[in-house]
Parts: C-alpha cells; sequence; structure tokens
C-alpha cells in the first residue's frame, strides 16, 4: 500500500501558546513529523541584559502567564545565588505554599478543562459541563483555591507583584493565610476524589523508554529546590544544567530544543517527577496513586494525567500543612549588598523543570540571561511520541489521528510561549 | 418724476439706506429700478456678471449653490428689508452663487456700473454705500461661520478608543522561515480554521532537508 | 449630634489608663471605635481594638511631598499631627451603595441600601478635622436633597477630640480659622499632656453623651494649673505652624481665571487626584451602574471621584476641563473661592494633606502665595 | 404628586405610556408614576431617567406643566443610556428622580414681550414654558417663537411648530442651517431671526435654550437689539451625576448647574461663557 | 425587554504570554454563567472547537510582531462586530516592544542560528496600531474584575466603568497609605492608568506601570520628581520601559532619559 497521507493540526487548541503539528505517513510509517511551535519568539534574554536584577523576576513572569511563579522564584533564585544569600525558612516556607498555589491552579486546570476532555471525547470543559456539571464546578473551585492562595501572598494570580530577589515586599498576615485552610482541606478530599475520577480513564497502550530528569529535594517532593537528577543516574548541582543539555534550532519551530548532550532525550515534567521522587510523595499522595494503579514508575505518557492529580493531592496537603503552621516572617526580604558574579536557578514549573542563570555586573545590571523552559526540553520526546501513537493508530482516519495526537501532546501540558524563550545568545561562545 | 419720488421712499423706507442723507439718496435714486421676480426665478447666477444689487421689499430670495448630482443647496435666505448682493465691489465682479426667488419677490435693484461711478466721483456717497455694506457682509460672514460650526450635529459618545495610525513596521531582510502559521487560520474568513498555507508549508520543508 | 449642646465645662485630669475604659466604654455602648494606629509607616485611621493599637511613642514628619513616621521620646498616643486621610473615609465611604435594583415581572424593582450599621465612635479628631465635618456637613445638607446617609452618620457619631500640641510643617489651620483649639463639634475633647512626671489628659465634656462618658471615666476635677498647661501648649501649635493661606487672595481667585499662575502650576501636577482624595471635604463621586452577566440584577454605586479626571466634565462627546491648568484652577479655585459662594465658608481646613499627599509636592499655600505676589504691582498700578 | 422619597439618588420607577418618534435619532416619551401618583413640575426643570442596568441621564421634561398625570421626555440618542431608552416601548418601566433644577420664570415675563429662541434638540426644554405661556396668552405682548434646526428633516415637533404658527397670537420663525430646494422657509442661522427682531427690545423677556455656542451667539445678538442682559434667560448643560448637589460634577464657576440652574439669568452667567474650560 | 440572542465570543492571540486569556479561564465563579450568556465560538486555549465567524465580540490578546500579525489582525477585524483588546501587549506592544529600541536585525543575526528560519517584524506595536479598535482594556495582565464588567457592560448596552485616571485614585479609595510619600520608594501610580485594584502599593511597593499611562500622564514632571528622589536618569529609562514600554507617553519619556 503505497499510500502518502498528511495529518496538519494548524493550531492547537487547550495549550498555552501557539503550536501544530504536521505529519507525513508513507507506506505506514511515519515519513516526517514536525510539531512546530510558531509562536513568535520575543527575545527576553536580549532585552533583559542592561536591566537591574531586581527587575528581572517581574520581567521574566511575562514569559508565561500560566506559571510565572516559576519565573518569578528560578530568577529570583538565581539572583541570590549571584549575590550569595540564602532566604530565611519562613521566606522559603511562604515560597513553596506560593507554589503550590500556582501547582494547583495549573493542575487543576490541565487536568479538568484542557486534558480530560479527550479522554471523554468531549471538545472542552463546557461540554464537560453539560455531561457533569458538578464535576466541573469542583475543578473550577479547585483551580480557584490555587489562585486564593496566589492572589493572598502575591496580590493576583497571573503576574503576581508580591514576589522579589530575597523573598517577599510584603507577608501576608497570618489572619489572611489561615483564611485559606477550609478550602484546603476540601481541596485535598477533592483531588483525592480527582484520582480516582482520571485513574478510570481509558489510557491508550504507550509505554516509553525515556531518559527522566526532575529536581529532587531530600526532605520534600521537590518544588522550589533541590538537585538536578535523571533515570539514567545523572546527579548534579543547578549550576550544572548546562553542562548536560544543548539546544538545537530546527526550521519548523521558533523555539529551540533541549536536548542532552550526551544524545539522548530527556523528559520532563510530572511522569520525571513521579517516577524520580516517588519515595518523597506523601502517604496520601502515594496510597492514592496504588489505589489508582500506577507503579513506582509510570512510563505511559498518558497517564500523565494521573500523575498530575497524584501531585495535586500532594500540593494541597503541602499547601495546607504550611497554612497551618505560618508564621509571619520578622522581615518578609533577605537584603544583600549587590555585587557582580554569576548565578543559577532552576524550580519545577508544573510542566518539568524550568532553568535560569544570569551574569550581573558591579551595579547588579543583567550581562547575559539564559532561560530554559520546560516545553522546549520536552519537544524531542514529544516528537517521539506523536511518531508511536501516528503508527499505533493508522487504520484509524485522519479525523481520529488527529485528535490522538492533540491528546498525546497535551500529555506534556505545553506551555509554548515558555518555549519560545529558550533561545541561545551566545553561539559563538557555545 | 413721480417714480423718483416713490423710488426715493422706498430707499428711505428700507432698513439698509435708514437715515440716509437727501442728497445722496438722490445720487442712489438715479441707479435705482425696481424690480419683480416670480417664483423660481433667478436674481442672478453663479459666475454671471454682478452688475446689481438689490434691496429685497418682500419675499425671500435663497442663496444657493448647485451641486452636480444632487439638488441645490440653500445657503442662506434673504427675505424682507435685507441686502442681497455684494460682489459688485469686488472686482472681478462676478457672482459666486445662485440667488433664486423661493416666493413672489419685489426689490429694488442697483446698476452697479452707474452707483460705482457716482461713488467714484462722490467720495461721500462712496464711503456711505460701503459703511452700510461691511456690517451686513461682516454679518453674514459670522453667520456662515456659525452654519460651519454644525452646532446641532451629532456628537455622541461612540468614538474608537483610538484612533488608527498604521505605523511603518518592517519585516527583518532575508526572513524566510515561515513557520508561523496562526494567520493561516484567518486566511479565509469563511473558512477560519481549515484554510492552509501548503506553499509556506512546502518551503519550510524544503529548507529543512537543505538544512540538514 | 455632637456639639449641639452646650459644653459642660468642667474639665478633668484623665489618666492614660482612662483611655483603655474610655474605649471599652464606646464598645459596650455599641459604637465601631475608629481612631489612630500604626500601619503601613504611617498613623492610619482604623478600626480600634482598644488604647493598645493607638500610635504609641510615634510622631510623624510631613513635608510637600513627603511623610515620615518618626519615633518620638515621649511614650505620647497623640504625638503626630494628621494622618493620610481624614475621617471623610468613614462619615462618606469610598464606595457607596445607592441601590440594587432587579428586575421583575412587569419591570424592576429598586431595593434602597441596608441600614446603617454601629454608629461611630471617633477618638482623636483634630479641630481642622473638625471644622472639616461643619464644611461637609453644609455640603450634604442641602434643604431640599441633604444626603441622609451623611447626615446620619455624622449625628449619630461619638467624637472625642485632642487638640494639636504640635503643628505639622504642612499645617495651616491657624490661619484659616480652624484650630488648633477645638471649639465645637465634640462630644470629648482632650489635651494630653505627657513629660517625665506623668501622662495625663486634661478632659472637657461638649455634649450630654460627652459629659455622661466623662463621669463614668472618673477622674479628678483639673485644676487650673493643668488646664493653662493646656492652653499654653495649644497655643504654641498655633504659633508653630509650617504654613499660612493667604485668605484674601485665596476668595479672589475666581476672578483671576486667565492667571498666568494656572500654566506654571500645571507644568508640575500630574493630574493623579490625590490631592482631593486626600481633601476632607472634597465631596465629589461619581456614579457607576453595575450589573449581572443576564442582565436582571443591577446596582448603582457611589464613588469619591476628582475634578482632575477627564471624565469629570465629560459632556456627551468631549470634557469641558481638558487641559491641566484648567483642572487645577477649578480644584483651588472652588476649595477657597467659590466654597464661599456655595456653602458660605472655604472649603479649605488648613490640614496640609494636599500638600504632604501631593506626589511632586505642590503647595496650595505657595500657589495662593505666588498669585498674591503676582497681584499686587497690578492692584498698585490701577490705584 | 409623587412623593420624593427620602434619599434623593433612589428612583421612582415609572411606566412608559407612550413612546412617539420626532426625529431619526430623537423621541419622545410619555410615562406615568407606577403608583398613579401625579407628578408636577416647573417648565425648564429635568428629571434624572434611570433605564435599568444601564445608567442614569439627565432629561429636561418636555411636557405641559398643567398636565400633572404625566411626565413627558423628549431625548435625543447620543449616549449609551440615551440609546438604551431609545429601545424602551410603551410598558417598559423606566426610573424617575426629579424634577430638578431651576425654571424659565415665565410669570415674571408678564407684560412683556415672550421671545424664545431654541437650537436643535433645544426646543424640548422650551417646550414646557411655551405651553404655559400660551395658556395665559393675555399676560403677554407677543409671544415669538425663533427655531433653529440642522436641516429641515431635523426639525423637531414640526407638527406643533406649523399649529403655532398658524395661531394670530404667536409669531414663528424657524431657520435651518442647510436645505434644499424643496424648502421654503429661512436658511441661515437662528441669530438672524433675531436681528430681523419683531419684538420691543425694551421689554421683552428671551428664553434661549441650545448649544452653549448658539446661545452665547443669541445672547450676543439680543443684546445688540437691545434686550437687556437680565431679561434673557439660559439652559445650561453640565455632567451631572446626582441632579441635586451632591455630586460636584455640574460646577460651573461658583454655580451647580444642577440646582442653581439649569436656567440661569444672562447677566449672572455672562461673564463666564467666555472662560474658557471653565 | 426582550430575551436577548447568545452573542458570539471569539479570543485571539498574538505575541504574548496567554496571561491575560487565562484570566477568563480565572473567572472560575462565573466561567459557567458566561457560556450561558455568550456563545464561545473560538478560543484555542479553551476548546477546539471552531465556529465560524462573524462574531460579535472579539477579545485580541498579543501584540504584532511578525507580518503575518498584520494580515491576520486584519482579518480578525473584518470578522469582529466589536473588537476588545486585551493586555499590555495588545494594548501598547507589550513586553517585547522593548525590541523597538533596539537595531534588530543585527540583534537576530547574533542571536539565532538560522536567522533564516525567524520571520519576524523590527516592531511589537498594539492592535490598535494596526486596524480600529472598539475598546482597550489595559493591564499586564489584565485584571478579572475588569475583564467581566467589560463583558458585563457589552452585555446589556452599557459604557463599562473602566477609568482612566491614575492609579493614586484607586489607591485613596482603598486606603492605601502612599509609598512614594510615606517611604520615598519610586511609585508610578501617579502616572498610571488605575485598574488593576492597588495591588502592588498594597503590597508595599511601588506601583511599576503595568496598567500603562494613565489619561493625561505628566510625565515630564514626573521624571523630574524622580530624579529628586535620588532616581538615576538610566533607572528612570527602565521604570518607563517595562511592560507600556511602547505607549506613547512612556516611550516618548523614556527616550529623554538614559
Amino acid at each position: 500500500m503505497a499510500e502518502t497521507r498528511t495529518i496538519k493540526v494548524e493550531a492547537l487548541a487547550r495549550v498555552e501558546g501557539e503550536g501544530s503539528l504536521s505529519v507525513k505517513i508513507k507506506d505506514g510509517k511515519v515519513k516526517e513529523l514536525h510539531f512546530g511551535i510558531f509562536e513568535p519568539p520575543r527575545f527576553f534574554e536580549a532585552f533583559l541584559r542592561g536591566r537591574d536584577f531586581r527587575e528581572v523576576p517581574d520581567i521574566t513572569a511575562r514569559i508565561c502567564g500560566i506559571c510565572p511563579i516559576a519565573y518569578l522564584m528560578g530568577a529570583s533564585q538565581a539572583m541570590e545565588d549571584a549575590l550569595g544569600i540564602t532566604v530565611t525558612r519562613p521566606i522559603r516556607d511562604l515560597r513553596r505554599l506560593i507554589y503550590c498555589g500556582e501547582w494547583i491552579e495549573s493542575h487543576a486546570l490541565h487536568v479538568y478543562m484542557l486534558h480530560a476532555p479527550d479522554f471523554l471525547g468531549l471538545a472542552d470543559a463546557l461540554e464537560l459541563a453539560k455531561v457533569d456539571r458538578g464535576l466541573v464546578e469542583k475543578a473550577l473551585r479547585l483551580k480557584k483555591i490555587g489562585n486564593d492562595i496566589l492572589e493572598t501572598i502575591g496580590g493576583r494570580a497571573i503576574h503576581p507583584v508580591g514576589l522579589r530577589v530575597g523573598g517577599f515586599y510584603k507577608a501576608p498576615s497570618r489572619k489572611a493565610i489561615r483564611a485559606l485552610e477550609d478550602d484546603l482541606k476540601w481541596a485535598v478530599e477533592t483531588s483525592l476524589a480527582t484520582v480516582k475520577v482520571v485513574g478510570g480513564f481509558d489510557f491508550p497502550d504507550v509505554v516509553q523508554d525515556y531518559n527522566f530528569m526532575a529536581l529532587r529535594h531530600p526532605d520534600e517532593y521537590a518544588i522550589h529546590e533541590g538537585r538536578l537528577v535523571t533515570s539514567a543516574g545523572l546527579d548534579i548541582a543547578v549550576s550544572q544544567f548546562l553542562d548536560h543539555v544543548d539546544e538545537e534550532h530546527v526550521p519548523w519551530s521558533n523555539a529551540l530544543h533541549g536536548v542532552a548532550k550526551d544524545g539522548s532525550h530527556h523528559h520532563v515534567g510530572p511522569l520525571a517527577r513521579y517516577n524520580l521522587n516517588h519515595d518523597k510523595l506523601s502517604d496520601t499522595a502515594r496510597a492514592a496513586a496504588a489505589a489508582a494503579g500506577l507503579g513506582p514508575v509510570v512510563r505511559n505518557p498518558f497517564q500523565s494525567i494521573v500523575v498530575r492529580a497524584v501531585e495535586l493531592v500532594q500540593v494541597c496537603e503541602d499547601a495546607l500543612k504550611l497554612v497551618q503552621g505560618y508564621v509571619e516572617p520578622d522581615r518578609p526580604y533577605v537584603d544583600a549588598p549587590i555585587r557582580a558574579g554569576e548565578g543559577h536557578g532552576c524550580t519545577e514549573a508544573p510542566r518539568g523543570i524550568c532553568y535560569h542563570r544570569y551574569k550581573i555586573d558591579k551595579d547588579g545590571a543583567v550581562l547575559d540571561a539564559r532561560i530554559v523552559p520546560p516545553t522546549a526540553q520536552n519537544q524531542k520526546v514529544i516528537e517521539l511520541d506523536l511518531a508511536k501513537v501516528v503508527e499505533q493508530n493508522l487504520a484509524k482516519d485522519d479525523e481520529a489521528i488527529k485528535w490522538r495526537c492533540e491528546q498525546a501532546i497535551r500529555n506534556y501540558d505545553p506551555c509554548i510561549s515558555c518555549a519560545t524563550h529558550f533561545l541561545k545568545l551566545d553561539l559563538d561562545r557555545g | 418724476m413721480v417714480q423718483t419720488e416713490t423710488l426715493g421712499r422706498v430707499i428711505d423706507e428700507h432698513p439698509f439706506f435708514q437715515g440716509i442723507d437727501a442728497g445722496l439718496r438722490e445720487l442712489l435714486v438715479g441707479c435705482a429700478k425696481n424690480e419683480r421676480f416670480e417664483v423660481g426665478e433667478f436674481l442672478f447666477r453663479n459666475g454671471g456678471k454682478a452688475d446689481k444689487f438689490f434691496l429685497v421689499r418682500a419675499g425671500t430670495v435663497a442663496v444657493e449653490v448647485d451641486v452636480p448630482g444632487k439638488p441645490p443647496i440653500i445657503i442662506e435666505t434673504v427675505g424682507e428689508g435685507e441686502v442681497l448682493g455684494w460682489s459688485w465691489i469686488v472686482a472681478p465682479h462676478i457672482a459666486s452663487f445662485d440667488a433664486r426667488a423661493m416666493t413672489l419677490t419685489r426689490a429694488l435693484s442697483f446698476d452697479a456700473k452707474c452707483l460705482l461711478k457716482k461713488m467714484a466721483a462722490d467720495p461721500a456717497l462712496g464711503y456711505e454705500v460701503l459703511r452700510r455694506f461691511v456690517p451686513v457682509m461682516a454679518h453674514r460672514l459670522q453667520a456662515s461661520r456659525m452654519q460651519m460650526l454644525d452646532l446641532y450635529g451629532p456628537d455622541g459618545e461612540d468614538r474608537p478608543a483610538k484612533k488608527v495610525k498604521i505605523e511603518v513596521v518592517k519585516a527583518v531582510k532575508g526572513s524566510k522561515g515561515k513557520n508561523r502559521k496562526a494567520d493561516a487560520l484567518l486566511a479565509a474568513p469563511e473558512k477560519p480554521l481549515k484554510a492552509t498555507r501548503k506553499a509556506d508549508k512546502e518551503k519550510a520543508s524544503k529548507k529543512q532537508k537543505k538544512a540538514g | 449630634m455632637p456639639g449641639a449642646e452646650t459644653a459642660v465645662a468642667t474639665a478633668v485630669i484623665l489618666q492614660r489608663d482612662a483611655l483603655d475604659g474610655l474605649i471599652e466604654a464606646l464598645k459596650a455602648k455599641g459604637y465601631r471605635v475608629v481612631g489612630p494606629r500604626v500601619a503601613d509607616d504611617a498613623v492610619i485611621y482604623d478600626d480600634l481594638d482598644g488604647a493598645d493599637d493607638l500610635p504609641r511613642g510615634w510622631g510623624d514628619e510631613q513635608k510637600g511631598g513627603h511623610y515620615r513616621l518618626r519615633k518620638r521620646p515621649d511614650g505620647a498616643l497623640f504625638g503626630y499631627t494628621t494622618a493620610p486621610q481624614g475621617w471623610k473615609r468613614f462619615l462618606y465611604p469610598p464606595k457607596q451603595k445607592l441601590f440594587a435594583a432587579r428586575r421583575t415581572a412587569s419591570g424592576f424593582a429598586v431595593d434602597p441600601p441596608a441600614p446603617e450599621p454601629q454608629p461611630l465612635a471617633i477618638i482623636g479628631a483634630r479641630a481642622c478635622e473638625l471644622a472639616a465635618m461643619r464644611v461637609q456637613k453644609r455640603v450634604f445638607g442641602d434643604k431640599d436633597y441633604p444626603d441622609p446617609g451623611y447626615q446620619k452618620r455624622l449625628a449619630d457619631a461619638f467624637v472625642v477630640a485632642v487638640e494639636c500640641t504640635e503643628a505639622g510643617d504642612t499645617c495651616f489651620c491657624a490661619s484659616m480659622g480652624t484650630g488648633p483649639a477645638v471649639e465645637a463639634g465634640f462630644d470629648i475633647k482632650m489635651v494630653e499632656l505627657v513629660d517625665k512626671s506623668r501622662h495625663v489628659f486634661v478632659a472637657e465634656a461638649g455634649s450630654a453623651k460627652g459629659t455622661k462618658l466623662l463621669k463614668e471615666l472618673g477622674g479628678d476635677k483639673a485644676k487650673d494649673a493643668d488646664r493653662e498647661a493646656a492652653t499654653t501648649r495649644v497655643a504654641k501649635a498655633a504659633k508653630s505652624m509650617g504654613r499660612a493661606m493667604d485668605t484674601a487672595t485665596a476668595k479672589r481667585l475666581k476672578e483671576l481665571p486667565e492667571h498666568p499662575r494656572w500654566e506654571q502650576v500645571a507644568a508640575r501636577c500630574l493630574t493623579c487626584g490625590n490631592c482631593t482624595m486626600v481633601c476632607p471635604t472634597c465631596f465629589c463621586t461619581t456614579v457607576e451602574d453595575v450589573t449581572d452577566l443576564k442582565g436582571d440584577n443591577a446596582e448603582r454605586w457611589r464613588k469619591w471621584d476628582s475634578c482632575f479626571t477627564v471624565d469629570f466634565s465629560y459632556i456627551h462627546g468631549g470634557s469641558i476641563r481638558t487641559e491641566t491648568a484648567a483642572r487645577y484652577r477649578q480644584w483651588i479655585t472652588h476649595k477657597l473661592s467659590t466654597w464661599h459662594d456655595q456653602f458660605g465658608s472655604s472649603g479649605c481646613v488648613g490640614c496640609g494633606r494636599c500638600i504632604t499627599w501631593c506626589p511632586v509636592g505642590i503647595d496650595i499655600t505657595e500657589e495662593v502665595a505666588a498669585i498674591h505676589q503676582a497681584e499686587k504691582p497690578a492692584a498698585k498700578g490701577r490705584k | 404628586m409623587t412623593s420624593m422619597p427620602k434619599d434623593p439618588m433612589l428612583p421612582v420607577p415609572f411606566r412608559i405610556e407612550r413612546v412617539q418618534r420626532e426625529l431619526s435619532d430623537t423621541f419622545t416619551m410619555e410615562m406615568v408614576a407606577k403608583d398613579g401618583g401625579t407628578f408636577s413640575f416647573k417648565a425648564g426643570q429635568f428629571n434624572m431617567l434611570y433605564v435599568f442596568g444601564v445608567g442614569e441621564v439627565p432629561i429636561s421634561i418636555s411636557g405641559d406643566p398643567a398636565d400633572r398625570s404625566k411626565v413627558v421626555h423628549t431625548t435625543r440618542a447620543v449616549g449609551a443610556v440615551t440609546k438604551a431608552l431609545d429601545a424602551l416601548k410603551a410598558g417598559d418601566e423606566i426610573g424617575v428622580r426629579g424634577p430638578f433644577g431651576t425654571d424659565w420664570p415665565v410669570e415674571a415675563a408678564y407684560g412683556h414681550d415672550l421671545v424664545f429662541v431654541a437650537g436643535g434638540v433645544g426646543l424640548a426644554p422650551l417646550r414646557p414654558a411655551i405651553y404655559q405661556a400660551m395658556a395665559n396668552r393675555e399676560k403677554f405682548g407677543r409671544v415669538v417663537v425663533l427655531y433653529g434646526a440642522r436641516t429641515p428633516e431635523d426639525i423637531l415637533f414640526k407638527k406643533e411648530l406649523e399649529r403655532w404658527r398658524g395661531r394670530f397670537d404667536m409669531d414663528v420663525g424657524v431657520t435651518v442651517d442647510r436645505a434644499t430646494g424643496k424648502w421654503s422657509g429661512n436658511v441661515g442661522v437662528v441669530t438672524k431671526l433675531v436681528a430681523r427682531g419683531g419684538f420691543d427690545p425694551l421689554h421683552t423677556t428671551a428664553f434661549v435654550c441650545g448649544p452653549e455656542v448658539m446661545m452665547r451667539y443669541v445672547a450676543a445678538e439680543l443684546e445688540k437689539k437691545g434686550v437687556a442682559r437680565s431679561s434673557v434667560w439660559v439652559s445650561m448643560e453640565r455632567n451631572m451625576k446626582c441632579g441635586c448637589g451632591l455630586c460636584g460634577h455640574c460646577q460651573w464657576g461658583p454655580h451647580f448647574v444642577c440646582k442653581d440652574g439649569p436656567v440661569f439669568r444672562y447677566d449672572r452667567i455672562a461673564d463666564m461663557f467666555s472662560i474658557r474650560e471653565l | 425587554m426582550a430575551e436577548r440572542k447568545k452573542p458570539k465570543l471569539a479570543v485571539w492571540k498574538f505575541s504574548s504570554c496567554d496571561g491575560c486569556q487565562l484570566t477568563l479561564l480565572d473567572c472560575e465563579d462565573e466561567l459557567l454563567a458566561i457560556t450561558e450568556e455568550v456563545r464561545i465560538s473560538y478560543f484555542l486555549e479553551a476548546t477546539r472547537k471552531v465556529e465560524k465567524g462573524p462574531y460579535d465580540v472579539s477579545l485580541v490578546e498579543g501584540s504584532i510582531t511578525t507580518p503575518h500579525d498584520i494580515k491576520a489582525i486584519r482579518e480578525v477585524r473584518k470578522m469582529s462586530r466589536t473588537l476588545v483588546t486585551i493586555g499590555a501587549c495588545a494594548t501598547a506592544g507589550g513586553i517585547q516592544a522593548l525590541r523597538n529600541f533596539r537595531n534588530v536585525k543585527e540583534f537576530i543575526r547574533c542571536v539565532y542560528a538560522h536567522p533564516e528560519y525567524i520571520d519576524t517584524l523590527t516592531t511589537s506595536t498594539a492592535v490598535s496600531d494596526h486596524v480600529s479598535v472598539d475598546f482597550e482594556l489595559r493591564g499586564c495582565p489584565i485584571n478579572k474584575h475588569q475583564l467581566l464588567e467589560v463583558l458585563n457592560a457589552t452585555l446589556n448596552g452599557r459604557k463599562p466603568n473602566i477609568p482612566r485616571h491614575s492609579e493614586c485614585i484607586e489607591c485613596k479609595q482603598n486606603g492605601i497609605v502612599c509609598r512614594m510619600v510615606a517611604t520615598g520608594q519610586v511609585c508610578m501610580g501617579p502616572v498610571t492608568q488605575a485598574g488593576c485594584g492597588t495591588l502592588c502599593p498594597g503590597k508595599d511597593r511601588g506601583c511599576y506601570g503595568c496598567f500603562g499611562p494613565m489619561e493625561t500622564p505628566n510625565t515630564p514632571s514626573f521624571a523630574k520628581w524622580m530624579k529628586e528622589l535620588g532616581t538615576s536618569d538610566l533607572d528612570v529609562q527602565r521604570k518607563f520601559r517595562s511592560f507600556n514600554a511602547n505607549a506613547e507617553a512612556f516611550r516618548k519619556e523614556s527616550e529623554s532619559h538614559g
């Protein structure tokens, strides 16, 4: 059967940013497959040069409206690294709390509104609401609880204003934080129910063998700090990230592809975190995962929705604990004299590790900036997944394949606006 | 003689020459004549010689401008007690509007050639006539400026937030990688989503092959 | 209404602790007690839990576009001058619901706003602030259309005035004739006396309510020396005012709409509206109609507005006052000059807030002085 | 009379009885109080009209002050609220606050010639005063209505003007800024009608209503004719949110247009007319 | 008061971070109610379902940065009865408009391995620089209450209550103590449009101007004052060059500093 088929998704729906997909199939084999990102480049690394280091968190937040905390915090930590300061415990806790807020918001949005409709054969969450309004209302409430955390600490959910290098501009009052407690108790219960719901979906049989990369922390399920580890056994400090990861510029995408220097493709995000930190999950979260049929290692990218739900349990619980134990820090931020230096920061955005590196001069002006967002790193593995999905579904019609491909891309909760900022500034040196 | 007396009285009674010196009035009488215009009749025409002016005694005259393809637009109406026409004072003495009787109109007309000659000869008369014409002209000017203001025109709240100013933006030269397809969705408004940009796509893949 | 009755001028000496009793007593009577406390780098007026919330040992430093909290060594509770915003916030809140309307079968029904909550007990009102209350009482007291909300809130309020014993750099109440001594409009007035040996208040009642409460609090009759000490301190404050207003020229501003000074001040003025917002007498409001998505429920809200906004003077298609000069002129001319025509007094009470809280330090007294200077030779020339 | 609620900011529900289109963008509404009460006002006063969910707008009353059974408004749809008003029909409800403001001093003009000068939709606020004057016709010398509109198609209350013109005891002059040959009336600005006179300047009271610029020129023309400034009255317009002197928006020099106006005696405000952006 | 027809809503994206359209999804309490009142016909971030135009209301996010964007926005305009731009990118060019102050051609050449793949304009501009816009909603990101207000007002035929005055007025209404006067830190509030809900001053920090210039910003006077507070020329320039750098008033002021 010498048949050529072309499958195109001109504009991907229910993802953040603008992406496309093009697949050429010849003789039952994928001949060419492009997961394209046509989001135009915005040149962040370029215009960061010359800005004051204190402005960087707010500017980089604008890379992504869905995970601004990943940028605010990654940039702040990198600057703190450059200045040689460490935040106090209460500030660290408050940071983890606000990051939990972003995770709750982002995961609730993705699980229910962006991803679940695929498993149910629906176009969107609004159709889902027609089938099960209660479920969508719960999802929205869950999402709102995440946003409430962001607003209480940061002022607003998208591009919060309360965070700065060294901590926060103003610490929220104990009263304001404690007001979140009841909602979070509900959120823990609801996220447990979520694991059950999504655990019951049908998953295509796709098992991939990836090199997973995630943060790992000795005392907790790593979100905002830790060392970088991979399933291949790498265990490095954040500052060594660029020694191991490189970028490639391909013609069909405005985003550079992150690839490991040894040529292997690494996978970041919920599956990576789960597989590398299963032992750090809370007992409740781990039990929920087991009950939903997940082992300690999950290699089916379609099951990422379940893993996200498990992570929801984790962060709702974490947030609840942090809320209950909150004490107002004496000072909301740590100050330090400005000095020249280089700093690195890396946190787990809901969709995977997000890396920052900055060089600043003695006046605190940025000399050089480098940001590696998660979606850029996943581009290659997304294409590998797609190739497999297409080949498994060749018998189906174009529309069905298309939808299945979209679903496979959504497994990664791709954050495309972020991905296009992955620009290599100094190729001559690189 | 009777006619002269009558004309003299008419001039006296008309507000325009109210209170004029009897001697000067006599000079005016010599250039004046009574005229009558039926409805629709023109007192003068745009582009025609401005060899007269009129004191309207009764009726209404429309000062209008002819608009090709549309009915003529009336700029002003001149009625009883008003004066019509001043192009006779100003070179090249050509009328710039049409004057049409809207109703049966009776007017006193003054022969410009006759009057100008007398005015030149008798500066007192010249001054007196111009002195009376200037305020009328000023008043007309003010009135037409007010008309231009379009005082009762619509001035609603519905204005766009910002005026469109198309800025010249240069595309980066040599850019060939047309890997942006957002607009492909919009290429054809009737098919917002399905329209594709095949050509671009093919170019892009060719490019890739070359690069690879 | 405070001060409606004649003051029973028997001054008593209250110890520092008596303030706890005062606040407790007011709370027990059902008042919402508001007064000064330190928050957000300033002494602000806010709900008080007790006398411990008072800004003990805090003073302030104010000048054009500048305010700083300053620690003071004497532990005075009322050692600051004025808060960033006056009592207008409480007596005429920035956002007030005017009504709610709902769609009905036949059309719609209008529901008036909920009745007033607790009455207010105001702790620490200054003389200029009482003057501002009097001014607003007239503004909202039109014979045909008074504002019932304002009138009720003021009438129900219990006012504890505290006379100033120090004047701030931006204060000019003495020149406006509105302070620093408190003469009317209070239930209790106090002068704080604090030195090494004692921390007391010389208190007087200004109404029956005040007399009753003072009696409950106990306290010895003040000695002549105490009363004298209080008077002296307030008089000293009057003499140490940082600013003065040329009231004669101020009153004449409406005659000078084409003065070149308007353009000069417009070069500095940001039209941000801060002066109008912090002014204790500025009363302008706008209304906002809000609806739910379905359009079945609507509400109208009244919100503080400012004559510095473009929308303020909007009439179909455009605004009357597009130029900054025209807007500044409107504000200051109204405040100082045409207010007399409208309400029989100046609209300015000399609190100095518009000077301190102007982000670029524009000074109302300086503007009037400049116009006064510019007008002087002209006036002579005419004679 | 419908009793004004204690809070002047609360609208009273009225029901629209009749809507009549006057011009393409102008319409007249008659409404009655939902509680069946009467409504009394003085010529020249205005109401704040509330369209449910949209907002409120000050509109002059254009009906007969002698008729207390209903309230009549003639409105031109230019903004969001007036456009929403335009969309209402008989049977719909509307909120009314008022009447507010000063009136045309019709009685004070007894014994004088009474001259009404209107421009555009400015005829509507004058109409109650014209009704009142004609109900007391014997108290005046000449009654003159001078009206300027944009085009013949924009003449408000056309039939009524024709009816008035037909009366022997009333002089009506109408002029338009622009016309075509179909129009047989005057063309030119309304000041020209004033200049033609037809009233005794020394014993004339003039009520002027129209755009501010028009009123400025008309007042000047009346003055030129010899009418005393103190005998000329104009109706002003400014941004209004409350209608009763509480919101501050309509300030004009020392005046609140809503309560010291809208009707002002010209000599009291003539100086302010020439101050820009006041 | 007749039952109204459900208007069709479309949400478009140009160069942006998605935050403003996410704001619509962040209306958790109202989202389902919105879908009962409007028909979401095109909203890629939320649904793969697509309905043909014309649309009654189009919300446009993002700035114009590529030649294709220019064509696309014209098509969106043609298909939309009411076009509302949302956010600093769409109303002023966004943070990516910082490129407008640089030589982008050189810049791309040194940045990209394959500059020929990159198709971009030298500028990032507001939507209203290219097509007429019915309403501009400011903010980086927009405020969700303001978004709902614009939708509510549009649905109910009233004027949206979106003030164009300074942030200071909102601050004072909310009882926030002025950061600049009380602490000396620079706050862009006096030249910035209100609408965020006094976020930064409420968090003890000066406003950074993410709602763009207010209606009549006196930036020269304000810049002079900033310098009196000890701000360097470079920092004055940085303050004006952020999320609304290409908004006329901010752009002009920034060009006279640094």
